[in-house]
């Protein structure tokens, strides 16, 4: 079997769905012939035509207005955003529409809405954002953000099956960094599922995205000092894994939590309030934050590295968490 | 049965020239089209008296003079079309067969209603009967209801939908968004811009500079035509236009009804900046009376049978509104679930977490 | 003196500013002839005319751009949500173009966002949404929400003197339900600050908005009990007063975090990330959440009671923590 | 002197004849007009030259075969008049004065450069130039200019702003807001909204179904007109005109360039989905071959007059590049601060908290 990059999962995944299921459509800005911004729904219209794979006006609300429509018409609707940044424009659908429907009166809006997060790719403040926690703080929205060209595959499917409105995270600087052997077979990845990247006993190291390899790193680096640690990586933010966090931080009692979104109001406070409350006694060790701080993400690259968590953090807290 | 004769208001915009068209309503229809907005009507008035006896919780948004414009354009609706109501389409979602007690359970936030107290007023939808509530942010149902359309069309379904907008609501981004993307895909959705002067306490001249919504329609390469919106029929014939032109790939369609909104914004507005004298030029104008001379001077009902009509809406009404008040508020935890399809143990996690059971152990 | 409600105090605040600084102006929907929705802005058009206080068509991206143009021409825009649930469609803008703009080219914008927020008053999913957190997230910001008419009028008028754009809260059930005297001089409630609203030495209780109420009735029971609590009113959200967070919480060694806001990313994360990381050997106790859960804001009265945290369930939690 | 003749591509859109008008610009003018475009123009070859040798960080969007459009108008504004560009309209900002080698500082990322790295292309502004850097969301500069426009009026200047849009960005909310809420408040902004057949690889046929951009103004109430983009002299009359017209209280003015993106949306788009026959047509159309054919054929200068200019702007620009190439990347540090204008100690604190001080004591 080829190996397969992080971005042709994606695009695998989208395939096999819509070969399988003709509810299931592609809509957003230049995904037909284009293929999208970064290809990922590259040959999509060649082989199921322009009726199955759409190309807007630049319109976010639009896009995703017209997905939770045909949603509760029964179709599956996947939204693209070319940047995730301009999620900002469908943030009112999204947030009111698509996620209070059911609640309401009980109609399901399952569409999936995808985009390319994250930064390391010189983007800028406008082209590197990760807005995750902007829907992960609303109810009736899920997230999902893997780190694997596995996990990736297995989550788009996973949420184009998905009753619900599930926010797919694609981090644009994995598309073609990443690559392994993909099953022949079908599989999904089941959303709210964190998977174990590295047991270890000293300290869980909480993360996702692309911070997932830097955690690796610092662990084996950690390794050779005898530190030993358990990297989990969440895979799903709404909602999150909180029995596989609870008991990882049950077993090795320290924690750090890594993400490459801003520091205030970050995941790593839902998740230090959840084992604040849980887990208190359990705990060995103040709960460490790796962030980006409570900027813009800046362009250059000297800038977007000092913004970036990196490995160094990483090794130095963990460190000093161990000796603690 | 020969269709009765009908002074028909719509005109094409870009024509400007009055027309008439013979209206193709049979008697039984058109007092359908009666029954409906004299439905509408007095269901509001029995919700007046509640919300005076503060039994509606919450405000309470009257369609008072505009009931022609709603419940015309739902009427021209085949069965498997689908529409969405502002907040002042309750006569659209009555000719879709919502019943009054759902309405009346809904205002009064009874576990009955068809949220079960969830939502407010006319937020609720029910697919069966083709009728999608909106959410409160005005403009936001138009994308939906392209996407509807746009589902149509994917499954092979030859549905139009049709989607209600304010003078106010057209200003928002969401309406430009919409309409742009049904125009551009050619969308079976009929738009209706309910000209009633204001919005809240604005009014149209800061709403818009231009005159009338219709000019829109030529910057969306769409049909648009306005309409008196107080003229049942018109307002029903053109929908019909429309719908067809819809159907037969020539979508989208924006209407434009002019008519008045005849109260407050809410009950609770009292209504001061509205000049006297456009309510009562408006007040002459009133959908219903005027209607009701029509049918009787040409003689498709009789007084008696109009009287007949109020007074099984009455009779309904009553029943209804009691049905409403004796029914319960909802159980409290009922404000838990089903916020996803798959509970996954969130209720019973939410309701430790209220108890602190994992902090303290119990 | 006469006594000033909460929303007297907002619109005192805001005329005095006007009358002082010809820079400011008010722009919203029906915030001339009809005074704002709840009548907050009455009386302004006649004072300062149609020019500075702008009805505007229904277009909260347009109210809050254009606030944005007229900040960085050295105006000092006031832009009113009618409600601030429909600050969803001014999220784009908000996040983007206001927050980001200082950080990006030097260039700041001094504006003020203001509206009404917070459940307790029937509005349903779309009138009673507790939004702060979407934009305490966003770096560039400063989010304060007043819980007294006192912190109303001096925190407006800080919020319109400051050099970077502020959303003002306005709870709307506190709008006719509190009163009380004002000082007659000119005074600012300064932005970054909490407030001790009681003191006390068992239990730090950190909140804001109308759930300050709660928190202090629930203080008094406990008080009967011999339970001693410390309320602390945080006013402002972003940037959070850490100091004085930590301090109490150093004091007391147990934390009781209440919100209106849902729960998961909520501000109570941030508070435990916070005090995980640099209090964690002052901590004597699970550190406790009380909010509204992962809904939306029902509308019917038993549904919308249940959501909102009530008095019992701080006075229960507070026993169990006092007794851990 | 007596003023040149020159085509007028301008029409009115509501009365669809051509006319011509006489140019109003000097000699001098004119040649600035060519001197700006030259600029452009050569700048941009400098750029995509530093980006083959990866020296440019990001992307590059040329604005090739556009530059008629960005120049004539910014070019008719006064010297108080503020302006916000497209990324395409890096000739804008080269007439309000940016200077090249910020431009090259920005591309490069380095710390020279106007936003000291944290921004990328023409994400930057100079109020005392006049002109406001855009930000990636299209669309978003509308209502920020509208509002500009209205402090001007709030503040008692006269002045007038403009704001480029594509006729992709013309789909978003943001865009009909923005035009709205001016239109509404008669504010003097001219909207420069350019057809250029594409956005991104989309064509204009998939972003709107009515065939100009200007079919818009009508439903705003606002004047509109279509001017050959490719015309230097028509887009800064037709600018001229309008910036008269906002000025004396007639805005907002939409304004449509027609003319061709002659490059792929970004330097590494392939460009692919553009029919060889199209390119071929506005290659024949370029806009600065066709203003030196009129220049020397209409003898407002000679051949060596523009062999000069492009000397001097060479020279200028050597150096330049120079200067950018030189410089160096910013302190990593630098990326934080400024985020409030008071930094509160916000610096201090991460650095703390980027070494756990409080947990750790260290
Ligand atoms: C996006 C948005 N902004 C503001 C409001 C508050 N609001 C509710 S109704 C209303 C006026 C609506 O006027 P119009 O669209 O003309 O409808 P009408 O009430 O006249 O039927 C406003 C401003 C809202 N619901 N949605
Ligand atoms: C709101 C928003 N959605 C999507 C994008 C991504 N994007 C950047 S440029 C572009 C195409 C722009 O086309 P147009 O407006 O015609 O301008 P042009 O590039 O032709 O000058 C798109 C889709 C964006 N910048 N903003
Ligand atoms: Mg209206
Ligand atoms: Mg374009």
């Amino acid at each position: 079997m080829a190996e397969v990059t992080y971005l042709e999962a994606i695009r695998q995944g989208i395939f096999e769905e819509m070969e399988k299921d003709e509810r299931v459509f592609v809509i957003g800005e230049d995904v037909g012939i284009y293929g999208g911004a970064f290809k990922v729904t590259e040959g999509l219209i060649d082989k199921f035509g322009a009726k199955r794979v759409i190309d807007t006006p630049i319109s976010e609300a639009a896009i995703v207005g017209a997905s939770v429509g045909a949603a509760i018409m029964g179709m599956r609707p996947i939204a693209e955003m070319q940047f995730i940044d301009f999620i900002s424009c469908g943030f009112d659908q999204l947030t009111n529409v698509a996620a209070k429907m059911r609640y309401r009166w009980g109609q399901g809006v399952p569409m999936v809405l995808r985009g390319p997060c994250g930064g390391g790719v010189r983007g800028g403040p406008f082209h590197s954002q990760n807005p995750e926690m902007y829907f992960v703080h609303t109810a009736g929205l899920k997230v999902v953000e893997p780190s694997s060209a596995y996990d990736a595959k297995g989550l788009i499917k996973a949420a184009i099956r998905d009753p619900d409105p599930v926010l797919f995270f694609e981090h644009k600087f994995l598309y073609r960094r990443i690559k392994e052997e993909l099953p022949a077979d079908d599989y999904i990845v089941p959303i709210g599922k964190a998977a174990v990247k590295r047991e270890g006993r000293d300290i869980s190291l909480f993360t996702y995205g692309a911070m997932v390899y830097k955690a690796m790193d610092a662990a084996m680096k950690l390794a050779d000092e005898g530190i030993d640690i358990e990297v989990i990586d969440l895979r799903t933010l709404s909602p999150l894994d909180e029995p596989a966090i609870l008991e990882s931080a049950q077993k090795t009692n320290k924690v750090i939590i890594l993400h490459e979104d801003t520091r205030t109001g970050g995941i790593a406070g839902e998740i230090a309030a959840i084992l604040g409350e849980k887990a208190f006694e359990y705990l060995d060790g103040p709960i460490i934050r790796i962030t980006a701080p409570d900027t813009p993400v800046p362009y250059s690259p000297p800038l977007e590295e000092f913004f970036l968590p990196q490995v160094e953090d990483i090794v130095t807290a963990a460190r000093k968490l161990a000796a603690y | 049965m020969s269709a009765p004769q009908f002074k028909m208001a719509s005109k094409k915009k870009d024509k400007n020239n009055d027309k008439t068209a013979k209206p193709s309503l049979s008697k039984e229809q058109l007092m359908d089209l009666y029954y409906y907005m004299k439905l509408t009507r007095m269901l509001e008035e029995r919700l007046t008296n509640l919300y005076r006896q503060n039994k509606v919780v919450g405000g309470l948004y009257r369609s008072l003079g505009q009931e022609a414009t709603a419940v015309g354009s739902a009427y021209a609706l085949g069965p498997d079309d689908i529409l969405s109501p502002l907040i002042r389409d309750l006569g659209a979602i009555i000719v879709r067969g919502a019943e009054p007690k759902d309405v009346l359970c809904q205002y009064m936030a009874k576990a009955a209603g068809p949220t079960g107290g969830r939502d407010l007023n006319i937020h609720f939808g029910d697919l069966s009967k083709g009728y999608i509530g909106p959410v409160s942010m005005l403009g936001d149902m138009i994308p939906v209801m392209a996407g509807v359309a746009l589902a149509g069309r994917l499954q092979g379904k030859n549905i139009v939908t049709l989607a209600y907008i304010g003078d106010g609501g057209i200003s928002t981004g969401a309406f430009h968004e919409g309409l742009n993307f049904a125009a551009v895909q050619k969308l079976p959705l009929i738009v209706i811009a309910e000209y009633n002067n204001f919005a809240y306490s604005t009014p149209t001249s800061k709403q818009m500079a231009n005159k009338d919504i219709a000019d829109r329609g030529v910057g969306y390469g769409i049909p648009a035509e306005i309409v008196d919106g107080n003229d049942v029929v018109a307002v029903y014939e053109l929908t019909k236009r429309a719908a067809e032109i819809c159907r037969s790939g020539g979508g989208p369609f924006l209407i434009e009804a002019k008519t008045m909104r005849m109260k407050g914004h809410a009950e609770h507005d009292d209504f001061k900046y509205v000049p006297k004298e456009l309510i009562a030029e408006w007040a002459a104008k009133d959908p219903i009376s005027r209607f009701e001379t029509y049918l009787t001077s040409s003689e498709v009902s009789t007084q008696d049978d109009l009287q007949q009509v109020n007074d099984k809406i009455a009779a309904m009404l009553d029943e209804a509104v009691d049905h409403a008040e004796q029914s319960g508020l909802p159980e409290p935890s009922t404000a838990l679930g089903g916020v996803y399809a798959d509970d996954n143990g969130q209720v019973e996690k939410t309701i430790q977490e209220k108890k602190h059971s994992a902090a303290f152990g119990d």
